[in-house]
């Protein structure tokens, strides 16, 4: 029989729960046994090598991982290569890509991208944008500068070093404050940013739990109709908020594809030894991303909360 | 008595020959002197009678620093509440925390037991149809119940505090992720099913401020601990316990009832806390306040209560957890990056503690 | 002497480890007397006497108050039964007051509904209280009732612990070696207290290693050695010679009161 | 000195009357037994003796019980030289922490030292073209100035070590990303130009068991810190120091002088740790070992060290680190969810310490 | 009694908050002598001491040894210097063996290789002069040299700490109250090995409340009282009565050595 594995960064984010529900579900239709493993917190790194190494002496036939840690997980998987182990990566690219088989992912930067135009098309006169940006966590890791620089690209703000976190110089950008991806944090960093500015009427959230902490804080203030909230995640509670009016768009990502396609592509590879091959012009499997808003604008195909709402996450 | 004899001959000079001399002696013992000798030992004097003044001094010139340089914007009557609602739930943490620091003991599982008791209330007034009075009576019995544990293992194992809630953060922290499958309930939700749970989030303006009941619920705390510690005999034994337990129990104090008590109320504070975070972060996250042991310990120690236990007033703790916000939030006004925000709260630490330090120097 | 003993053990035993401290020892306290205990150092007189009032629990053995046998599971308890105890290592709280001292585990509380509802606890009444406790004892020397214990010397803090004692006991008063570490002056205090103890009525065990104290107060001597209850002596029949001989093992008790 | 007279009289009886019988005295003054009384007893007097024993038959049992959970897997020589590596860096940073426990400290930076000293190292020697030597040379003065640096609040500020540690952990931290720009070192590029960064990761097999350099250090170093701790006088006056410092003070110990060279000792040892880490993880990651300081922490009290200083021997955290990766590495082969596994750790700790006491009571 | 003080000590100051501990004491200890310190409870022995041999900082004052102005900033210094201590509270660490303690801070290396580059212990070296120290006292009843001291009687451990005094004193030994807590042998054992000391020509500060014990070993009596030296007696003109008398202010001394 053909074991697997499924590592996941954390247990505490409803994104890796529900990757990890897509790949058991799989893993049981297609008669896999599949262990699963995750760091305590994110960026728990020693967690995750441990894993890969647990599922070296398990003998299994593929790893699908969400790295910690695009650089640090590099070495350890490249020994499970070495032993002739499928490792697929998803949601988070290696560094360099090649280090795993395949990736499938969302393109970060690109969901970041949307939401910024949706939001300058929105606003109209992005001119007088004022725009508060809740980010990650002080780590400045990948998901966090390609999401928050995407966003601004996609609003049309020069974002100098792409891979720098609040580099630039636009007037318009109130400025950045973390969130640890959390309501707590989403709240505290809006009520901080509006502080420095309490005209902010652009906020760019790292996920969804952040732009539901940003909207209280903004409801506490009376100002939750002066701001447009934009995030990114596509979680049913995130789209429900998209249909409450709490979030304006957000970029919804399929972590339940990643993992289903992943546990196929172990069973592919158990069978024959084929491995998947990249999106054209990527390297990686793009999984794809979908702009969820009830507001839709001219030029960026998106769908409705409503309809999102049957295949959040799905 | 009368038949019994001894050797004490009643009515005459009893004892050595060289102790008869004892009826003429002095009642002096040692001189005193009220007039300390130079101006900073004066301050230093005067502080150490006075140990709780020295958090709610380096508070003040905090602010003061902080105004001069973030600006008036951070002296406006809206950001200093807003500083006093942004520490509202460390800040009842800390108190929960300072029980157990006085008793000699640590909490690291105060956050924890907070976050679990929000998402049990939650689940079972927003999902399950429990009233939500009911559900908070739930949360309270059960963060009771939590410190009880903590209670247990310190007094009837005899571990250390600091290992038992090394142990009980584990085994809270993965509950909590059973029991919340790790999804956070929206504040529409609550706002629905349970509008109670989000009551402490209120509050009211003057004059551009805005005072939420949470910041008062903060205060109200603080206050009925420090009576609780200082005016009952609860308080005193809890004191006795924290200074020497061993000399305590001898003088007749139950250690270990009065250990329980302080861990079983810690626990039911640590419940008021969750109550509060619900209407503070406005959803019930299972993931927020993962650092909140420690924050409610750095609270502690800024306020001058001494880890080994015994000493030091509560209300530190109250202006311990005002300094740390009052810094965080004056560094942000002032454009600092969160990076060096860390940074200068490793060195408030240290200095805050270095200080209080100094003063206590005096009777050595 | 007579009557029934109102404290008595039989078969004591306790064992640290590989050493026994107590090895079936027997003791006897009588109504209204004072029962001096003597002993080399590590015969044990501590160890007997913190099985006798439930600081520590007996290996083996049988305690009885009153006639009554007896188990006591903490100080607390004994101290409930009336039995006080200054010990060796004092058990005071160093940051403490000495009023909070005084009173620890027996505070006032006021009258009316602040003390029952509130459960506030009566200061004024409990410094005028502990002031008088002091000033019996002639302490009141320390200036200041509420400064904390750990700033007194070594004999101020016996004195705090012995005023207590004699405050609050109300069947049995243990002292052991209560002025070791007092000045003659002091000492004498202590002394004088402990007559007085002893015209309330209350009997009082006083371990001590200073022979013209014990020959001044006791009314029998305890002989403590190797563990047990060696013999019991009078010290009108006995001289200070005889005492510390037996104690010491110069000498072999023959014909008297063994245990 | 014959013109002294003093009041004592040479060659005759001296002292009060009462005393003359001493002569004769007897010597013995109490009694010993040999045979304590039951079964369960005699165990716990064995393992009273030896009380290192401890977590060695833990050890062995949980090794024994997964063993039959997880089967051959468990038990293959592969797997247990595995877990032998995954422990390396955890059991080294427990080392450093023990030394700190024994003085009754605690020390919440080891981690964030090492990760430090990881990326300093690792920044001269791939990207700025400094000899790996040297780059290490830095590392390991930079370590243990650290270490320095946390000895200085304790001895010469007197901060309790908790609050120092739990201040230089934030700046350790900040510094960390500052240095780092929060990117991880490539495993190419430190193959490229500095593979001698990497060298504890080497290893070599046989019998289908793999050995790692890094596992052997871990091992080397505990002995040596042995050694010292427990042959030479630094280590007697570390020991007491911890027990009672005042006492070792008087007794003429410099324990300020002790304490700064246990804090520097042990941020070296964290250096150690770093250069380990980096043949460990294979890259050099700023984010990595966030949980280090609890986890050697734990590694340190399953291994039955008192966190009240002066009791425990240093092998007891080998062992503490071993019974914590036995622990997980069994978990995780027998398919327990992560939460699980936190959950268990959480009652391991406890219990690990709860028989540890057991055993101690014995001299109650 | 003449020449010049080996120890001496002019207008000591040391305050504790508002209390003032030491208020100008003066103080002299001659060569060869024992030098006996007495005083009420809380009078500033203890601080003299402490001033004297460096375990805290007068806030004013001067230290000559050998006529030489000194200042110990540690106990260590004065160690150094040939002054070793017993303090009223021992100074012993509980958790370690009965030799670790002996030789704290004293200890013998292998010698050879082991004991300069590898610095190991030589721990037969420590056990056998350890044992042959407790001896001397009488205390080899101590059953196991290696067990933790916090396993002996209050008793037992004041030996230990005399006995670690007596070995490494070089010049001056400073003990107080080393009979407090010991029994009658115990007690007399200690004040022979006093003598022993001063027979070797080693000069001793004895703090004692046991006047007998003060008149029996003593050469001079430094009365202390409020902080400072009242004045110096000699114990063959003067009685016992009169030391009481002017260490507890019943009478003021005059016409003799004042300070
Ligand atoms: N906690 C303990 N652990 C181990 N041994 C102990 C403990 N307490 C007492 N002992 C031993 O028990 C014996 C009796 O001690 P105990 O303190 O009762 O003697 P004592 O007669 O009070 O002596 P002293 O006059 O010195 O106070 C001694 O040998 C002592 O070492
Ligand atoms: N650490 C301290 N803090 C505050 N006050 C102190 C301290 N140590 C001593 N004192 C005070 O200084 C005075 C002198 O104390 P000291 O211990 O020197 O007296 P002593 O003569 O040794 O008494 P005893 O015979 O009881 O040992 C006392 O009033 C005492 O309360
Ligand atoms: O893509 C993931 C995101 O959806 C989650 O919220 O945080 C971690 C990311 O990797
Ligand atoms: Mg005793
Ligand atoms: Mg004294």
């Amino acid at each position: 029989d053909v074991g697997a594995c499924l590592i996941t960064k954390t247990d505490t984010n409803p994104f890796f729960v529900k990757m990890k529900e897509g790949a058991s579900a799989k893993a049981a239709e297609m008669g896999i046994a599949l262990s699963t493993y995750a760091g305590k917190i994110d960026g728990d790194v020693e967690t995750q090598i441990a894993a890969v190494e647990s599922c070296i002496a398990a003998g299994a036939k593929g790893i699908l991982i969400t790295p910690s840690d695009s650089r640090a997980l590099a070495p350890v998987v490249g020994k499970a290569r070495e032993a002739n182990i499928l490792v697929i990566a998803l949601d988070t690219p290696f560094e360099p890509a090649d280090a795993a088989d395949a990736t499938f992912a969302t393109d970060n930067f690109m969901a970041g991208e949307m939401i910024g135009k949706w939001a300058a098309a929105k606003m109209g006169d992005p001119a007088g944008a004022k725009i508060a940006l809740l980010d990650l966590n002080p780590s400045e890791v990948s998901v966090d500068y390609l999401r928050d620089q995407g966003f601004l690209q996609g609003f049309g703000i020069d974002i100098k070093d792409p891979k720098d976190i609040g580099d630039e110089d636009d007037p318009r950008v109130v400025g950045h404050d973390v969130t640890n991806g959390n309501e707590e944090g989403g709240r505290t960093a809006m009520e901080n940013l509006l502080q420095k500015d309490s005209g902010v009427n652009l906020v760019y959230t790292i996920n969804e739990p952040a732009a539901a902490g940003a909207y209280e804080a903004l409801k506490a203030v009376g100002l939750e109709h002066q701001a447009l909230i934009v995030s990114v995640d596509g979680g049913c509670p995130g789209v429900q908020n998209v249909a409450d009016g709490v979030i304006g768009a957000t970029a919804m990502q399929f972590p339940l594809l990643m993992a289903s396609n992943g546990i196929e592509a172990i069973a592919a590879y158990a069978a024959d030894g084929t491995k998947p091959v990249n999106s054209e012009g990527l390297d990686f499997v793009n999984t794809g991303v979908t702009l969820v808003t009830d507001a839709p604008v001219e030029g960026l195909p998106s769908i409705s909360s409503e309809e999102a709402l049957h295949q959040c996450w799905g | 008595m009368g038949e019994t004899a001894g050797s004490s001959v009643q009515n005459e000079p009893r004892g050595q020959d060289f102790e008869q001399v004892l009826g003429q002696s002095d009642a002096r013992l040692a001189r005193f002197e009220d007039r300390p000798p130079g101006l900073i030992a004066a301050l230093q004097h005067g502080l150490h009678g006075n140990p709780t003044l020295v958090p709610v001094i380096v508070l003040v010139v905090a602010i003061a620093v902080f105004g001069l340089i973030a600006g008036g914007k951070f002296f406006s009557p809206f950001n200093l509440t807003l500083i006093l609602q942004q520490v509202s739930i460390i800040g009842i943490l800390a108190a929960a925390q300072s029980l157990i620091v006085l008793t000699a003991g640590i909490d690291l599982s105060v956050a924890a037991i907070m976050v679990l008791m929000s998402v049990i209330a939650g689940n079972l007034a927003v999902f399950m149809g429990v009233p939500t009075v009911l559900a908070l009576l739930v949360a309270f019995a059960g963060g009771s119940a939590a410190g009880l544990m903590n209670g247990f293992f310190v007094t009837k194992v005899k571990l250390p505090p600091f290992i038992t809630t090394l142990g009980t953060w584990s085994i809270f922290f993965a509950l909590n992720l059973w029991l919340s499958g790790a999804q956070s309930i929206r504040s529409q939700d609550i706002d629905r099913n349970a509008p109670l749970l989000k009551f402490w989030g209120e509050g009211f303006a003057f004059f551009g401020a805005r005072v939420t009941y949470g910041s008062l619920l903060m205060i109200a705390v603080f206050l009925v601990l420090w009576y609780l510690l200082n005016r009952t005999a609860w308080g005193r034994h809890v004191y006795a316990v924290g200074d020497d337990r061993e000399a305590a129990e001898l003088a007749g104090i139950q250690a270990d009832r009065v250990l329980l008590s302080v861990y079983g109320l810690s626990g039911f504070v640590c419940a008021i806390a969750a109550w509060a975070s619900i209407g503070r972060v406005g959803s019930i996250s299972p993931q927020s306040f993962y650092e909140g042991n420690l924050q409610s310990i750095t609270a502690v120690v800024v306020g001058g209560i001494s880890l080994f236990g015994g000493r030091g007033s509560i209300l530190g703790a109250l202006f311990g957890a005002l300094i740390v916000g009052v810094f965080q939030s004056g560094l942000r006004l002032a454009n600092v990056d969160v990076l060096w925000q860390v940074f200068a709260i490793g060195w408030l630490i240290i200095l805050a503690v270095a200080i209080d330090q100094w003063i206590r120097k005096v009777s050595r | 002497m007579s009557g029934q003993p109102i404290l008595s053990a039989r078969g004591l035993v306790k064992r640290y480890g590989r050493v026994t401290a107590l090895d079936h020892a027997d003791f006897e306290l009588m109504p209204g007397e004072i029962l001096a205990v003597i002993g080399d150092n590590g015969a044990g007189k501590t160890s007997l006497i913190k099985a006798l009032c439930g600081a520590v629990q007996p290996d083996a053995g049988e305690i009885f108050l009153d006639g009554r046998l007896v188990r006591f599971a903490s100080p607390r308890e004994a101290q409930a039964a009336g039995i006080a105890t200054v010990y060796q290592t004092l058990a005071l709280s160093p940051a403490l007051s000495i009023v909070d001292n005084m009173f620890m585990g027996r505070e006032i509380r006021k009258p009316g509904l602040a003390g029952t509802l509130l459960r506030a606890l009566d200061r004024e009444a409990m410094r005028a209280f502990a002031r008088e406790k002091l000033s019996d004892l002639g302490l009141m020397t320390i200036q200041n009732i509420d400064q904390p214990v750990e700033t007194l010397s070594g004999g101020q803090r016996q004195g705090v612990a012995v005023a207590r004692a004699a405050a609050f006991g109300s069947k049995v008063i243990i002292l052991d070696e209560p002025t070791a570490a007092l000045g003659v002056k002091e000492s004498r205090r202590v002394l004088e207290l402990i007559l007085d103890v002893k015209a309330r009525g209350i009997p009082i065990i006083l371990i001590s290693h200073n022979m013209p104290h014990v020959f001044e107060v006791a009314d029998r001597i305890h002989v403590h050695r190797l563990g047990r209850r060696l013999c019991v002596i009078d010290p009108k029949t006995h001289t200070m010679s005889d005492a510390v001989a037996y104690m010491t093992g110069a000498k072999t008790p023959a014909g008297m009161e063994a245990a």
